[in-house]
């Protein structure tokens, strides 16, 4: 008489006696996630952070199979932010789809504001008064500044750090309270209009801006020093996640995160637009492609985004802040693509005009949906607590990837 | 409408004018707000307007209410527009009814009082003004009271517009010039009244009583009627009956005798049933008529209540559905729309109604009836609310063979959607 | 009765006021029958009774110093981030964190279905009662020592690794991976900086010659160059940092990291159990920074000494009869003697105000006098004061650095115990035995 | 990074030693309010012009133009009359409602009104002067305007609010609750059915069931284009037969149960012709 066997519940490889089915079934898994439970290995287990969890900034999920510390493999889990913003905006006329492109990118919203603008100029060819174009690259420089400060804090929060966050938020609070002045909101602008932005600026922004552009520079210099040379962040984040050139350009990475990995690619000067030609500035690169650097080239551009202001304000002209257009827009059949460089990356707009005041099909590019599928490949084989590191130093805004 | 003459032994005191005009008053004011309250709940005078609180009870709680400026109102606003017990009494009465408002007023401490009366009852208006004025100008109202130096001004306030004036809040919200819409109860307006002033407000009914009281001994009101609530009431029987009329009948008389001192049926058919209490009334079939007493918590049990005092005699010619739905529809009609499952719940019952009446109603229709009437009445914020589903549910309840197979198979007894 | 016309103050009064009596009664009647018998007991067993007495003082005073370090981490912590931190409830908000411990008390104790119950109960006991337990041994002055027995510094470490043992349990009993993640990290980060901490210390134990804690306190005696602190820099160092990662500090907190495994072993917890951590936690670095005081900072010795005794003690039986006749008038005196300046200040200013006024500025100085009397004439006073000082000093940079330092990673953690301090803790000790070898001591 | 080990660590320290003497950047809320920019557009609401009339059209413009539909108002009641809902009573202002009133589908039945005329309001100043201003007596007010007028004028009712403080919103409330206040001028005849118990057992309510179909309007309100309403009686009148029926005040005496719906068929095609 042969015994009966049947495989083990911890490994299926692994033959046990099958009397033991009496008091143990062999689980069927009924879903792909269960069925991933039996290849783990010994030691071996899954640990599910999010989506509500203190450092996934907002609502990712991420399912992390770890050994002890060790993080073997890592499925990040999208969509509890989803709203379907690209089907609310071709189901709304062309100024109302901007407002629904706000909220994507909480931290700095004109970014995603601008990257549709772009592609409904385009598709309307309309000409933006020079002043116009000024004042969005001047808003924009401030944006970025923004989202970097609270990247910074962000950086060393997640590190351990509970500092910095709150000194990065008194930086932003006043660069947020500046552009509430002149566009009326503290978060969601919705100031870029189609063919210019909606009034022109104000004493009250201006005398703003002046008061924090004199000690500006000097502030932020003072908060980086706290991590900036701190052996601890330092140890932490070097040689952490490194990321080459060859697999950034190939995943289809941009901004500071691609900058990072030794790859100069700029959309302000590779594929110029706005006012961008005429202002001077450098792009910030490093070769390590580490999260360190990545956290080193956002703080050096702040500093060029500091200096690209001092010139927009010297430079700016005298004149209207809107172009001529008529009061409903019905662009002719074509299609446009828009993108802007922002904090994170490019951010992108397609935008397909059917002759109606809807556009036909618009889809929506955006960066932190690209850099989040890095997160598994650089953390694997390092520690938990790297995986925070890394995460943080990619900087996914979760709005933007879920949509 | 007429008076009927009552049987003899039904005691008769609303419309009996008081042989010695005043005389109640000066009690009153001898006695103190102190005696007179307790008179009149040693009395077990109840409101005739609906609530039944003991009047005594509400005029001491008024006048405890701290207040700059206290008032008495005497309601005679009629909300079914084919009654006229009020009417008749204010026009007969009319004495006794400012009489009993002086005493509410003295009682209470307010300097002004009003007497809230529908705008067509132009005959009642003149008795009742002119009896103001004799008194005015014998210096027992007016800028004396009594020649005690106290004022008091009895104003005569017609109204007109809206059924929802007869509900106690709403009638403080239309004298002071407002929308008629109810307001959450309590406070009370013996708390919160007009113009957010403690309020004693009394039906018409009610007062006339309290000058007999206060002249004959709250013991000789006692022992009338009900032991509940004791006292006589106004009932309007009308419809199939010989002597159409207004009849004063002492509480707790059963429907039997009212219908028998109304003159029985006129046409000969016999009496289907009775609709007790006007259009927010209910039906009540001949098999009951003999085991209910005409009193406040006798009606209750059966599904029906005192309401206006309106009894109407229904014989076989009547399609009660039909009638039902018409009553759902009036109380939609007259709903304020303030509270929204009044406004739009007594819509819908009166489409099932409808349903019912057309023989279109679908097998749920019943319970759906029942549902929605208990939503109703949960969420009442005044009578009419509360009240309004109850013609459908007493007739459902009551004559479920007319509602077709849909309410009759079911049970033989829906329990009504309250209880 | 007439108990419906009482007041709820009257009430408790009518009730107390006959037990108290009868207690009373029968305390009295059971000491005159038993009172030598008992004394006998008492000091037959005086060891005993002195423990007892002493764990219920330090189990008693461990919640207020854990409340003031809560209070001490929010504000500090608040005005390194250029905010105010608690300034609602009492002064400048220093009542807050005792409504923070009500709060933790009044919210629900939840158990998690899945946990294993008993372990998972008695986890928080075990950890507080390791860090309070640590209290009796601390030398808070020569007089003050609850427990100055010998081999104290063993007692200490011992009982202080006994707190590992909780923090595994509540994370095994927890069934969260969050929470077993937690006490694995935190029992092996106790273990490994354990060895350093301890071997820290043998060059101390080398030079005193005891493990007695009041006489390592009494061998710094002296100037503040007698301190251990100069005379063994090396172990100091790596007895501080093997101290913050004892208390689970920041940058060596990572055994509730909230960025990476939520809280740790105390994620599961809620209510008063969780409070018990937290109070532990709070507790542990009490502990520590008075260690580290009385190990390496001289404990309750002042930096120097000056002899300040001016010696004006007056004779009180002197005084005879006026004794009773000055502590009566003093206070109605000084009040209307403190009270007369801000009544004559302002019209404005009620007589009841400035009585209120002259009371409190009366007994605040009164009680500041008595106090620089307490501390130039009372030596306990002015030796715990000296060591509260010092502690406080490096709770202060505890919550200084808590403020400043992000967190080092697990096995940097690690690594850094084993390759650095324990070599050099090893050092430190060759180095002390050679030179009293060499000094001859 | 610095060359001596723990350099950093302690410049970090430094710096937050530092801040922790600095002054503090919190906004202690409730006592402080924070600094908000003029243009500032936190919070939806009505904005008025220098003399303080309210700016708002009701042009539904930006109603239609929210594409979340955040912004919303006008309704009906129960009554079929056009009531407004926008926000609390303080938020209305005369003309925002009769625009509101004008644009909202309902015609204003004030022609006068509509083209802009007014009225001349020296008898609503007597009335008012009778019941000395008093609000409370607005009721009153109302009927003796509709006693001189024949309708309630939109120009006497502001004329009314005006004088006694009382908002347009309350008066005009008021004024559409109860029922036999009229809005429309010119409507001079009226076709009253009672509706009391008696009356629909006896038929009253096959007769009003074929007017209001037969005028396609609904009892309470006026026939479109004509100057005739359908009204329900408030009261029943002593002694009348029943069904009672009463045309421009005359009651009806051929009706009786049996003949109600062929009664009713006959009136309503006598008025269509």
């Amino acid at each position: 008489m042969t015994q009966q066997m049947r495989p083990s519940l911890d490994d299926p490889r692994v033959a046990i006696p099958a009397e033991s089915t009496w008091y143990e079934p062999a689980p069927i898994p009924q879903t792909e996630r269960q069925a991933e439970f039996l290849t783990l290995r010994e030691g071996e287990m899954f640990v599910n952070m999010g989506p509500q969890h203190p450092s996934t900034h907002g609502v990712l999920r991420v399912i992390i199979k770890v050994n002890g510390e060790k993080v073997v493999d890592l499925d990040p889990v999208l969509g509890y932010l989803h709203r379907g913003v690209e089907k609310l905006c071709e189901n709304a006329d062309y100024h109302q789809a901007i407002c629904y492109t706000d909220p994507l990118e909480y931290v700095a919203s004109l970014f995603c504001e601008a990257a549709p603008v772009a592609a409904f100029e385009k598709l309307m060819d309309v000409e933006v008064p020079l002043r116009a174009q000024y004042i969005r690259v001047l808003t924009m420089e401030l944006n970025r500044i923004a989202s970097h400060t609270l990247f910074q804090g962000w950086m060393a929060l997640d590190l351990g750090g509970i500092t910095p966050i709150l000194w990065a938020f008194i930086e932003r609070d006043e660069i947020v309270d500046m552009l509430a002045a002149l566009t009326g909101q503290k978060l969601l602008y919705n100031y870029y209009r189609i063919g210019g932005v909606n009034g022109d600026l104000n004493h009250e922004f201006m005398s703003r801006l002046g008061t924090w552009m004199s000690r500006a520079a000097a502030q932020i210099d003072s908060n980086l020093a706290l991590i900036n040379e701190n052996e601890i962040f330092v140890r932490r984040t070097r040689g952490l996640g490194v990321l080459d050139a060859k697999t950034a350009l190939k995943m289809g990475v941009t901004g500071p995160n691609l900058r990072a990995s030794g790859v100069p690619y700029d959309l302000r000067r590779d594929r110029p637009y706005l006012v961008y030609p005429e202002l001077e500035f450098d792009v910030p690169t490093r070769d390590e492609g580490d999260s360190l650097a990545r956290y080193l080239v956002r703080m050096d551009e702040i500093k060029q985004s500091i200096r690209i202001i001092d010139q927009v304000l010297h430079e700016m002209p005298d004149g209207p802040v809107m172009a001529k257009l008529p009061r409903l827009l019905r662009p002719r059949p074509g299609r446009a693509f828009g993108a802007v460089e922002g904090p994170r990356g490019v951010y992108g707009t397609y935008a397909i005009s059917d002759g109606t005041d809807q556009p036909f099909r618009m889809r929506i590019h955006d960066p932190s949906f690209v850099h989040l599928q890095l997160v598994g490949p650089l953390t694997k084989g390092n520690l938990i607590a790297d995986t925070m590191a890394v995460m943080a130093s990619l900087d996914p805004v979760m709005g933007g990837v879920d949509k | 409408m007429k008076r009927l003459n009552a049987p003899k032994g039904w005691s008769q005191l609303l419309f009996t004018t008081p042989t010695e005009p005043w005389a109640a008053l000066r009690a009153a004011a001898a006695a103190g707000a102190a005696g007179t309250t307790a008179t009149l709940t040693a009395a077990g005078l109840r409101g005739r307007g609906g609530g039944g609180f003991l009047t005594g009870a509400k005029w001491q709680a008024t006048a405890a209410e701290p207040a700059s400026q206290h008032y008495a109102v005497a309601n005679g606003y009629e909300s079914d527009p084919a009654v006229f017990t009020n009417r008749l009494l204010m026009e007969e009465n009319p004495q006794g009814i400012v009489e009993g408002l002086a005493i509410a007023a003295l009682t209470v401490g307010a300097r002004e009082a009003f007497i809230a009366v529908r705008a067509e009852y132009t005959e009642a208006i003149k008795r009742l003004e002119a009896v103001i004025t004799n008194a005015e100008r014998d210096g027992i109202l007016g800028a004396t009271l009594l020649g005690t130096g106290r004022e008091l001004i009895i104003t005569v306030r017609p109204l007109q517009g809206s059924s929802m004036i007869g509900e106690e809040t709403v009638l403080m919200k239309a004298l002071a010039g407002k929308r008629g819409q109810p307001e959450q109860t309590p406070p009370y307006p013996s708390e919160v009244g007009y113009l957010g002033k403690p309020t004693a407000v009394n039906n018409v009914a009610t007062l006339a009583a309290v000058p007999w009281i206060l002249n004959n001994g709250a013991a000789a009101y006692a022992q009338i009627g009900d032991t509940a609530q004791p006292g006589t009431v106004l009932v309007q029987i009308s419809g199939s009956v010989a002597n159409p009329g207004v009849l004063e009948v002492p509480t707790g008389t059963l429907l039997n005798e009212i219908i028998a001192a109304a003159g029985g049926t006129a046409s000969g058919a016999a009496i289907k049933a009775l609709l007790v209490g006007g259009p927010t009334g209910g039906f009540i079939p001949a098999n009951l008529f003999g085991g209910t007493p005409y009193s406040g918590a006798g009606l209750k049990s059966v599904g029906a209540h005192i309401g206006s005092g309106a009894l109407l005699a229904l014989d076989n010619s009547v399609a009660i559905p039909e009638l039902a739905t018409m009553l759902t529809r009036w109380c939609a009609d007259e709903a304020c729309g303030k509270t929204i499952p009044c406004r739009i719940g007594t819509r819908r019952l009166a489409e099932i109604g409808q349903r019912f009446v057309d023989g279109l109603a679908g097998p749920d229709d019943a319970e759906r009836l029942q549902k929605l009437a208990a939503d109703v009445t949960d969420s009442a914020l005044c009578a009419h609310e509360a009240l309004a589903p109850s013609p459908l549910l007493t007739g459902v309840r009551y004559f479920a063979s007319e509602f077709g197979p849909a309410v009759a198979e079911p049970s033989a007894t829906p329990t009504s959607g309250r209880s | 009765m007439a108990w419906n016309r009482l007041t709820p103050a009257g009430r408790v009064l009518a009730v107390l006021l006959p037990v108290l009596a009868l207690g009373g009664a029968l305390t009295t009647a059971l000491l005159i029958a038993f009172g030598g018998a008992i004394a006998a007991t008492i000091g037959a067993n005086l060891p005993i009774v002195r423990f007892l007495v002493a764990a219920v003082v330090t189990f008693l005073i461990s919640v207020p110093v854990a409340f003031l370090l809560i209070y001490m981490e929010m504000k500090i912590i608040a005005l390194m981030n250029l905010r105010i931190g608690p300034d609602r409830i009492g002064p400048a908000g220093a009542v807050m964190s005792v409504v923070h411990g009500l709060k933790v008390l009044m919210k629900e104790d939840f158990t998690p279905p899945s946990v294993d119950v008993p372990v998972f109960t008695l986890a928080p006991v075990v950890v507080y009662l390791a860090s309070f337990m640590t209290l009796l041994v601390i030398p808070f002055a020569p007089e003050l020592t609850s427990m100055g027995f010998e081999l104290g510094l063993l007692y200490f470490f011992a009982i202080g690794g006994l707190s590992v043992v909780g923090l595994m349990m509540a994370g095994w009993s927890s069934f969260n991976k969050y929470s077993l993640l937690g006490g694995i990290r935190a029992a092996a980060q106790a273990i490994s900086y354990e060895i350093p901490l301890t071997l820290s210390v043998v060059g101390i134990v080398i030079l005193t010659g005891s493990l007695s804690l009041p006489k390592i306190v009494a061998a710094q005696d002296g100037s503040f160059l007698d301190w251990f602190i100069f005379r063994q820099p090396l172990a100091a160092i790596i007895f501080f940092i093997a101290i913050t990662a004892e208390a689970n500090r920041t940058p060596f907190d990572n055994a509730e990291a909230d960025q990476e495994i939520v809280a740790g072993f105390a994620t599961e917890y809620s209510g008063m159990r969780f409070g018990f951590f937290f109070f532990a936690e709070y507790v542990n670095v009490f502990i520590v920074s008075a260690l580290f005081s009385a190990v390496f900072l001289g404990g309750s010795n002042p930096p120097i000494h000056i002899n300040l005794h001016p010696q004006i003690l007056i004779n009180l039986g002197m005084l005879g009869i006026g004794l009773p006749l000055i502590a009566g008038l003093a206070p109605v005196i000084g009040t209307l003697l403190f009270a007369a300046p801000l009544w004559f200040a302002s019209t404005r200013v009620k007589g009841w105000q400035a009585l209120i006024g002259g009371f409190l500025l009366f007994g605040g100085v009164s009680t500041a006098a008595i106090g620089l009397w307490a501390f130039a004439m009372l030596p306990p006073v002015a030796n715990l004061i000296w060591f509260l000082i010092k502690t406080f000093t490096l709770v202060f940079t505890f919550v200084w650095m808590r403020g400043t330092l992000p967190r080092a990673r697990i096995d940097q953690l690690m690594g850094f115990a084993w390759k650095w301090l324990l070599p050099a803790s090893l050092l430190n000790i060759f180095a002390t035995a050679f030179a009293v070898l060499i000094a001859g001591r | 990074m610095p060359r001596i080990p723990g350099a950093g660590l302690v410049s970090g320290m430094r710096l937050t030693l530092t801040r922790f003497f600095q002054p503090k950047r919190t906004v202690m809320y409730p006592e402080a309010k924070p600094d908000i920019a003029p243009r500032n557009r936190g919070r939806l609401e009505l904005v008025t012009d220098e003399h303080g009339t309210l700016k708002c059209e009701t042009c539904f413009q930006c109603a239609q133009a929210c594409p979340i539909e955040c912004i919303d108002m006008g309704g009906t009641d129960t009554k079929g009359r056009f009531a407004v809902h926008w926000g609390p009573a303080e938020q209305y202002a005369e003309r925002r409602e009769e625009s509101a009133m004008r644009r909202s589908g309902r015609t204003v039945s004030d022609a006068a009104a509509a083209t802009g005329a007014t009225i001349n309001t020296t008898k609503v100043d007597e009335i008012l002067e009778a019941h000395d201003y008093d609000p409370h007596h607005m009721l009153g007010i109302l009927e003796a305007i509709q006693g001189a007028y024949g309708y309630l004028p939109v120009d006497a009712l502001k004329r009314v609010s005006g004088a006694t403080g009382a908002w347009y919103a309350m008066v005009y409330g008021t004024a559409t609750f109860y029922k036999h206040l009229a809005f429309e001028p010119g409507v001079t005849r009226s076709i009253a059915v009672c509706r009391c118990a008696n009356c629909l057992v006896s038929g009253a309510g096959s007769v009003m069931g074929t007017l209001s179909y037969e005028f396609a309007t609904e009892f309470g309100r006026a026939i479109p284009w004509s100057n005739l309403r359908l009204e329900s009686l408030p009261s029943h009148l002593l002694g009348a037969p029943s069904p009672l029926v009463v045309i421009d005040g005359e009651p009806q005496r051929d009706l009786s149960a049996k003949n109600a719906a062929s009664w009713a068929a006959a009136l309503a095609g006598r008025y269509a012709a």
